[in-house]
């Protein structure tokens, strides 16, 4: 029964050939690849046991999973039931209490070694951790356990991948992302806050097709859904290019659809694919919706200075600093007016007068 | 500290510490100029100094075709550098919002594709500003190491900028960052170097244009 | 026998729960429900720009994922005076209610259903008796007895594969589960449509706020501008997908949530008669009238009122002041928290301070088996009004319309009420708060058409204005000022506090829904909504399966990571922590 | 009075920076443009004469007594020294390869005017015993004697009783009440007598009443060349009482450059008052005299002639209109050289350059400058106003060989002048 592939489950289950190839096709466009990869995709799809998925939440806000249920391709229905094992998933799972905390560990022992740990929410160390808690369990400790017998590791949403909203300063409870603790497994960052619902599932289909991550950038995230900036596939981009603005919400720049950089669009310093991707099966995207985007998906992005201020503008109060450097300005300058005025005083003062017999040094 | 850090730095603190030196430096550089004081002319004027003033303050951004004639491409080429720094510096959307921020008011900007042509021209005048440095035999005699300094914090913000601009070298924030550091550096720099000429050419000019004007001769 | 039965976690729920009960014999005697994560967004919220406190207090949820967003720009607009124009007052309750249709429906299938649905019983149903029994309760399409045996053949291979992923070590197969096979096939089928269905309905947030979860807000009106003529605003496509939508939701409320709620409740009439506990509902108020240039003022006129209804007395609806000093106060008796001037006082969230105290207050460390209860042991808080424990949602909603004579309210409570042979005494319970959630959704989706139709009429009037940037620019705000901003959000009465000074937040607090229901024990013993549900009659038929724990649990709907805030001056003396 | 010293120089040259002067150091960029307008540049093509590097120590001492970032540099050591080899090393520079013509404070892209602060920076050298001997001594016979050449009143007045005997006219000695007061050069009473004469047939011509002060007919001030301040003053103070006594409207500035400069411009600031007249050129004047039908020409010359502008009266005196208007009266081929008027090239012998025997050879180098222009003219005649460029000329044009005469435009008008007496005699 456990041996049964990928599409004898989908033949019995009714899903067409077609179908089936159809979500091989959005997956392979998805993430880029060329119409080629379509058959190897199937083929890897077809002859997989669904991989157990253990979903671990810590400090989040439930968004990331939240997000993952508008995933339209593939769905989260058509991903739970057809692709992958999701053993552990507090949203989501029927099992409470200690029957939840068994499927934890019953997934570990069956998969060890080769199931994918998601994490979503980041890792308090404040207080030995106990700021967040699971059965008792710290989620430092948790996440070590878990860590450990997993062939690879998403960081879903921004928490996790970078430390996000709990890390923002002052981070009260010394939150870190996975990567600040976990250093010896593949990690993957799917930042967002949240991720676009298409890209969690995107990378979880690349493992699945391929058996192992995406390429990764710097940051360990996946090339393909954060090669480039907002900015730069922003359809208000020629906008900026012509040097058009919406000075403040609802003018007629905003109305015509023109660049929000000066409202404070970070979508310069944000790399994601929400111009592309849009979000909702393309219904629509911040930037679309007369906001600028907040760099959501960056790390520290929430202590990245206001979300209104132009990236270009500083965001402190440059008035009261300009003032503050007028007096401290006026200060010193007086202080060095009075003593240049002495000095000069002085020297015409004690200047003597020259006589043309002064004027030889001979003489 | 990563990219976004490192921007958020520069457009924080970073930023604060620059101003502050550039605006305070400027004020005392300015007052410590003008309390030196000026005796007025008891001459008897023949013409206006207040309008020979204002006339210099405009007529010397002209050269003189004595001048003019015999070096040309290096005037031509002060033009182009101070007017690409300019148009970048007043003109680009993103700036004209850090302006609008500190003045209150905007004014509209330019395509940024003519920006990123004028700053690839003001780059290449940069360059070519040090090769006369380098290779002119009075400039070269002239020069101290404050001017090489100079030439560096000015060329550096428009060079980062432009790399910015062009996702070039480093990844865009990174590169954000760096030009805007840049910009702090120009800003430290600028009232303890020749740079203050961006505000004393106006004192001198006055000065010089005031005199001619009193005697009613050209200036 | 004394047996403490510890859930925890408590899935299909936003956050981390911990229930333990102290049990005599079955009956649970007394419990203790505790948040046991904690992030401190209240301290990081000091020293931000009032203008961006939407978008960080808008992560403290992802699931009701509107609420605090909103909240929070009606608590900069209320402390600043700020007016807002009727469209962006129409859109922004037309995006809360889709929230709450969004958020219900998925609550009830996705995290309260299989408290009540056995999946693995579906295995068992008839597809053509299954399409019968759905016929009978509406005319919702896809009843045929073919889709049935389609879903009960995709269920079958599922469990038969052996990879039972998210259904994996639930209780099936336990004597609390009361429905036939046919309802239950009937009920797992509606849990996948309602997959589908929410991703398309949540694209009105995406209309108005370009994505969700987390749409983007504005303080002072809404960011999306309308604009007929631009391909870039809110213009007749969009409006046209947004009416769709509503048609939609209101579809599927009709012909699936509300027969499904009344049929499964047929089967579970034994829960009408408890878990239902304090008996005082509190409500804040919502959806306020969109008149030009309103505010946020006068929600007596808004319609869904404030009000507070004390032991089941629904004759007489006490009024509410969320400013007053005396009115709400927050408690940190059994929190992990103190006070400065002691841990039994109570304070009014504008003046609220608090002090992370995890081992001061008794927090054992990790791993532990049990808290330690006759101290702190919870990162949540005690609200209280005027000293009393309240319960808010869904319930008091509806009770407060309900006492109040609202027309439709009572039309509909009354009439499922004789549909279920029950009385009003049933509506104080696990089950009468659920059905309460189905009730109000209904309400709610109706309500939308007059907004849409307001909206429109104003478009159509050339009233297109969304923003009003008078008090947009910080420098023309008072040096000081302090705002409450309050909704209900569908978990209940939900306000943001804060205080401004110096264009900058000085203190935030935000007083949550599941902090008023999953709070702990106050100084005076008295226990929260949950603990005192779950202390109401609940006997656990198997300990170690305590589905009945979650029955009660889950019919709060709770929103932990909400009801967990604290504002803190201890916060800067904090390491900042990180291992590279 | 203490010996001069370095101490002093710095003392003095500190005396003398003000506003302007501070602002033009702190508004220098070096951009080398002012070289390209200085012929002790163009000519040697040494970096050394750029204008600016000519100030050089009075820019160090700016900046170090003067600036909070320089008195941080010179606390640290970093500064650069202003000592005895200081001097020493730029004597020449401020002295002998600058002519303070005013060519590159016009040129400055910021303003600077660099000859100002060459003037200024004098002071403190001269103070320091780092003049020129040749400018000392005409300062000491300025002073002891009356004038830098060494012309004393018996020599003025054989000139008047000369003139006076060939063409009947006087020239009035200490006249009160004259309404023109004339001053002379030295050089004209002893190189260019025909100047004189050139007057008198004028003013007799025009009806003017006009004298000379027997204390006061030198109209040279070494002071200002030397850089003296003391001693300019002293010699200004000399016309301003001989004018006021003799209670004269207007003082009459003969043909010499710096001697204009002298009484228009820093007179009143040297004696630290207004005059009680009024100063004016003589080509001022007689454009004046013309223009009011005062005097009137005939006939033309027909040589072809140019007009050498002479610094002090051209570019900073403002006196570039007049002699055009009376060459185009009395030269049928007066040409213009490529620079000209206010952007003239000088004779290279201004500011002090030859009274300074030590400058004899860069003066005759930057002569090179005019002798181009003079050449790419090819003219029969060169006219100017100011006797020290007149000798200049002439010095280089011998040294190279160069047959152009060069005449005063004040007597080259009074060749075409009608004189109504005459006619009627």
């Amino acid at each position: 029964m456990d041996d049964l592939t990928l599409s004898e489950r989908l033949r019995q289950r009714g899903v067409s050939r077609r179908g089936f190839m159809k979500f091989c096709a959005a997956t392979a466009s998805m993430m880029a690849l060329p119409p080629l990869m379509i058959p190897k995709i199937a083929a890897a799809l077809e002859k997989a046991r669904r991989p157990s998925v253990i979903w671990l939440s810590f400090q989040e806000c439930t968004g990331c999973t939240e997000s993952l249920t508008r995933s339209h391709a593939p769905t989260i229905e058509g991903l739970i039931f057809d692709h992958i094992s999701l053993d552990y998933h507090h949203t989501l799972q029927a099992a409470a209490g200690d029957g939840a905390e068994h499927a934890r560990e019953a997934a570990m022992k069956e998969n060890w070694g080769k199931y994918i740990l998601v994490v979503d929410g980041s890792i308090p160390l404040g207080e030995g951790g106990n700021y967040s808690a699971i059965a008792g369990i710290s989620n430092l400790h948790m996440l070590k356990e878990v860590a450990e017998g997993a062939a690879a590791i998403v960081s879903v949403g921004t928490c996790a991948a970078f430390g996000g909203l709990p890390m923002a300063k002052p981070n009260p409870t010394g939150a870190v992302a996975v990567s600040d603790i976990i250093k010896d497994k593949p990690i993957v960052n799917v930042p967002g806050c949240p991720p676009i619902p298409t890209v969690i599932t995107g990378v979880l289909a690349h493992f699945l097709t391929f058996g192992r991550l995406p390429e990764l950038d710097h940051l360990h995230r996946p090339k393909v859904f954060f090669g480039q900036s907002i900015h730069d596939r922003c359809y208000r981009r020629p906008f900026y290019e012509r040097g058009q603005f919406a000075e403040t919400f609802d003018d007629e720049g905003a109305r015509k659809g023109w660049c929000l950089f000066k409202l404070g669009c970070k979508g310069p310093t944000t790399y994601n694919a929400c111009a592309t991707a849009k979000w909702n099966q393309g219904t629509s995207w911040p930037v679309e919706a007369g906001h600028g985007c907040i760099g959501c998906s960056e790390p520290r992005f929430w202590d990245a200075g206001g979300f209104y201020q132009a990236l270009s503008v500083p965001h402190t109060k440059v008035g009261e600093t300009v003032l503050t450097a007028g007096a401290a300005g006026l200060a010193i300058g007086a202080a060095a007016a009075v003593l240049n005025r002495k000095r000069k005083a002085g020297a015409v003062e004690n200047r003597e007068t020259i006589t043309v017999k002064d004027l030889s040094k001979e003489s | 500290m990563d990219a976004n850090e490192l921007l958020a730095w520069a457009r924080g603190p970073g930023f604060d510490i620059a101003l502050i030196i550039f605006v305070a430096g400027m004020l005392l550089r300015l007052l410590e100029v003008i309390s030196l004081g000026k005796k007025p002319d008891l001459s008897a004027p023949r013409g206006s100094g207040v309008e020979g003033g204002l006339r210099t303050l405009l007529a010397r951004s002209l050269p003189r075709k004595a001048v003019f004639d015999r070096e040309p491409l290096r005037i031509i080429n002060g033009y182009v550098l101070h007017l690409g720094f300019f148009i970048v510096l007043f003109m680009y959307g993103p700036h004209i919002a850090l302006f609008q921020s500190i003045l209150g008011f905007g004014w509209p900007a330019l395509p940024s594709g003519v920006i990123d042509a004028v700053g690839a021209i003001t780059i290449l005048s940069l360059v070519a500003a040090l090769v006369f440095r380098l290779n002119n035999k009075v400039m070269r005699f002239l020069s101290t190491g404050g001017d090489y300094v100079a030439w560096a914090v000015t060329l550096l913000p428009v060079l980062t900028g432009y790399l910015a601009y062009n996702h070039l070298l480093l990844p865009y924030t990174t590169m954000l960052a760096v030009h805007l550091l840049s910009v702090e550096l120009l800003m430290v720099v600028a009232p303890f170097s020749k740079l203050t000429h961006m505000f004393s050419f106006a004192m001198a000019r006055w000065h010089q244009g005031y005199k001619a004007g009193q005697r009613g001769v050209e200036s | 026998m004394s047996e403490r039965v510890v859930v925890d976690p408590i899935t299909r729920i936003e956050g981390h729960l911990r229930i333990e009960a102290q049990m005599n014999g079955k009956q649970i005697e007394s419990a203790y429900s505790a948040g046991t994560m904690v992030r401190g967004i209240e301290i990081i919220m000091r020293g931000r720009d009032p203008r961006d406190a939407w978008a960080f207090v808008q992560r403290i949820c992802g699931v009701c994922t509107l609420v605090h967003g909103i909240a929070s720009v009606r608590a900069v607009e209320d402390a600043l005076n700020y007016e807002i124009p009727a469209n962006a007052q129409l859109i922004r309750n037309l995006m809360i209610a889709a929230q709450y249709v969004h958020d219900h429906v998925m609550h009830f299938y996705h995290l309260h259903a299989l408290d009540w649905v056995d999946v693995v019983s579906a295995l068992q149903a008839e597809p053509k008796a299954t399409s019968e029994l759905a016929q009978s309760l509406s005319s919702w399409p896809k009843s045929s007895p073919g889709y049935f045996s389609d879903m009960k053949n995709k269920l079958k291979t599922f469990v038969e594969a052996g990879q039972l992923g998210i259904f994996a070590k639930a209780y099936w197969g336990h004597p609390a589960y009361k429905l036939p096979p046919e309802a239950n096939l009937m009920a797992v089928s509606h849990y996948i449509e309602a997959l589908e269905w929410q991703r398309d309905v949540v694209k009105l947030h995406a209309v108005f706020g370009g994505k969700n979860p987390h749409p983007m807000f504005l303080v002072g009106g809404t960011p999306n501008p309308i604009d007929l003529e631009s391909d870039s605003a809110i213009n007749a496509n969009k409006l046209a997908l947004v009416q769709s939508i509503i048609d939609k939701m209101r579809v599927f409320v009709d012909q699936v949530y509300v027969p499904d709620t009344i049929a499964v409740a047929g089967f579970y009439k034994d829960w009408f008669y408890r878990g239902e506990g304090l008996g005082n509902f509190l409500v804040y108020g919502d959806f306020p009238s969109a008149e030009e240039g309103s505010n946020l003022r006068d929600p007596m006129s808004w319609w869904i009122p404030p009000g507070a209804i004390l032991d089941r007395n629904l004759d007489e609806v006490h009024e509410v002041d969320l400013r007053a000093g005396g009115e709400v106060q927050e408690f940190v008796s059994h929190s992990w928290y103190d006070y400065e001037g002691g841990k039994e006082q109570g304070l009014h969230p504008w003046e609220g301070e608090t002090k992370f105290d995890y081992k001061g207050r008794g927090g054992p460390d990790t791993p532990y088996k049990q808290l330690n209860v006759e101290d702190g042991y919870s990162w949540l808080k005690s609200p209280r009004w005027k000293g009393k424990a309240m319960e808010v949602g869904p319930l008091a909603r509806v009770l407060v319309l309900y006492a109040k004579g609202d027309e439709a309210t009572r039309g509909l409570v009354d009439s499922t009420l004789s549909t279920l042979g029950a009385d009003k005494r049933a509506l104080f319970s696990t089950l009468g708060r659920t059905a309460a959630r189905t009730l109000e959704t209904k309400l709610i989706a109706d309500k939308m058409q007059d907004w849409m139709d307001s909206l429109m009429a104003n478009i159509k009037a050339g009233n297109t204005r969304t923003f009003n940037e008078k008090q947009w620019n910080p420098s023309s705000w008072p040096k000081e000022a302090r705002g409450v901003g309050f909704m209900e959000a569908p978990r209940g009465g939900l306000a943001h506090y804060i205080v401004i000074k110096d264009e900058k937040i000085d203190n935030y607090q935000a007083v949550v829904p599941s902090t008023w229901n999953a709070g702990p024990r106050d100084g005076q013993n008295q226990p929260g909504a949950y603990e005192a549900a779950l202390q109401d009659n609940h006997e656990l038929e198997d300990p170690q399966q305590p589905v009945e724990i979650l029955r009660t649990i889950h019919s709060f709907d709770p929103c932990i990571a909400c009801a967990v805030h604290l504002t803190d001056e201890a916060g800067e003396e904090m390491l900042q922590v990180k291992i590279r | 009075m203490s010996a001069p010293s370095v101490e002093k120089g710095i003392q003095f040259i500190k005396a003398q920076i003000d506003a302007p002067i501070a602002s033009f150091f702190s508004a220098c960029v070096h951009c080398g443009l002012c070289a390209e307008a200085c012929l002790f540049f163009t000519e040697t093509g040494d970096p050394k004469y750029t204008p600016i590097n000519k100030v050089e120590p009075m820019r160090r001492i700016w900046e170090r007594e003067f600036t909070l970032f320089g008195r941080l540099k010179s606390a640290v050591g970093l500064a650069k020294p202003v000592d005895e080899d200081t001097f020493a090393e730029w004597e020449t520079l401020v002295y002998d390869g600058c002519s303070l013509c005013g060519r590159c404070s016009l040129v400055c892209p910021v303003g600077n005017d660099i000859s100002d602060m060459i003037r200024k920076i004098r002071e403190g050298f001269a103070a320091a015993g780092h003049a020129p001997e040749g400018l000392i001594g005409a300062s000491t016979r300025a002073v002891e004697i009356g004038s830098p050449m060494g012309v004393k009143l018996p020599a003025v007045m054989a000139q008047i009783k000369h003139l006076r005997d060939n063409t009947g006219l006087d020239v009035p000695v200490d006249a009160k009440g004259a309404e023109y007061l004339v001053l002379l050069s030295s050089m004209e009473i002893m190189n260019f007598p025909e100047y004189l004469e050139a007057i008198a047939r004028i003013m007799h011509q025009a009806g003017k009443t006009w004298t000379i002060a027997s204390n006061a007919f030198e109209a040279t001030n070494s002071g200002i060349q030397i850089g003296v301040s003391d001693i300019a003053r002293q010699l200004v103070l000399r016309v301003v009482e001989a004018a006021e006594g003799l209670g004269v409207k207007t003082v009459i500035s003969p043909e010499c450059g710096h001697a204009f400069t002298a009484i228009r411009w820093d007179g009143a600031n040297l004696i630290g008052r207004p005059y009680k007249f009024e100063v004016k050129h003589i080509l001022e004047v007689l454009d004046e005299f013309v223009g009011q039908g005062l005097i009137r020409t005939e006939g033309m010359e027909e040589a072809r002639l140019t007009y050498h502008d002479p610094c002090q009266i051209a570019r900073k005196g403002g006196v570039v209109k007049q002699p055009r208007n009376l060459l185009n009266r009395i030269a049928s081929n007066f040409v213009e050289m490529q620079d000209t008027g206010e952007m003239n090239w000088c004779c290279g012998g201004g500011g002090g350059v030859s009274a300074n025997e030590r400058a004899d050879e860069l003066k005759l180098t930057a002569f090179n400058r005019k002798k181009a222009q003079l050449q790419a003219l090819g003219v029969d005649t060169l006219v100017t106003a100011c006797a020290n460029c007149r000798l200049t000329l002439e010095e280089g044009l011998e040294e190279n060989e160069m047959d152009i005469p060069v005449v005063g435009l004040t007597e080259m008008l009074a060749e075409y002048l009608v004189e109504d007496d005459k006619e009627k005699a």
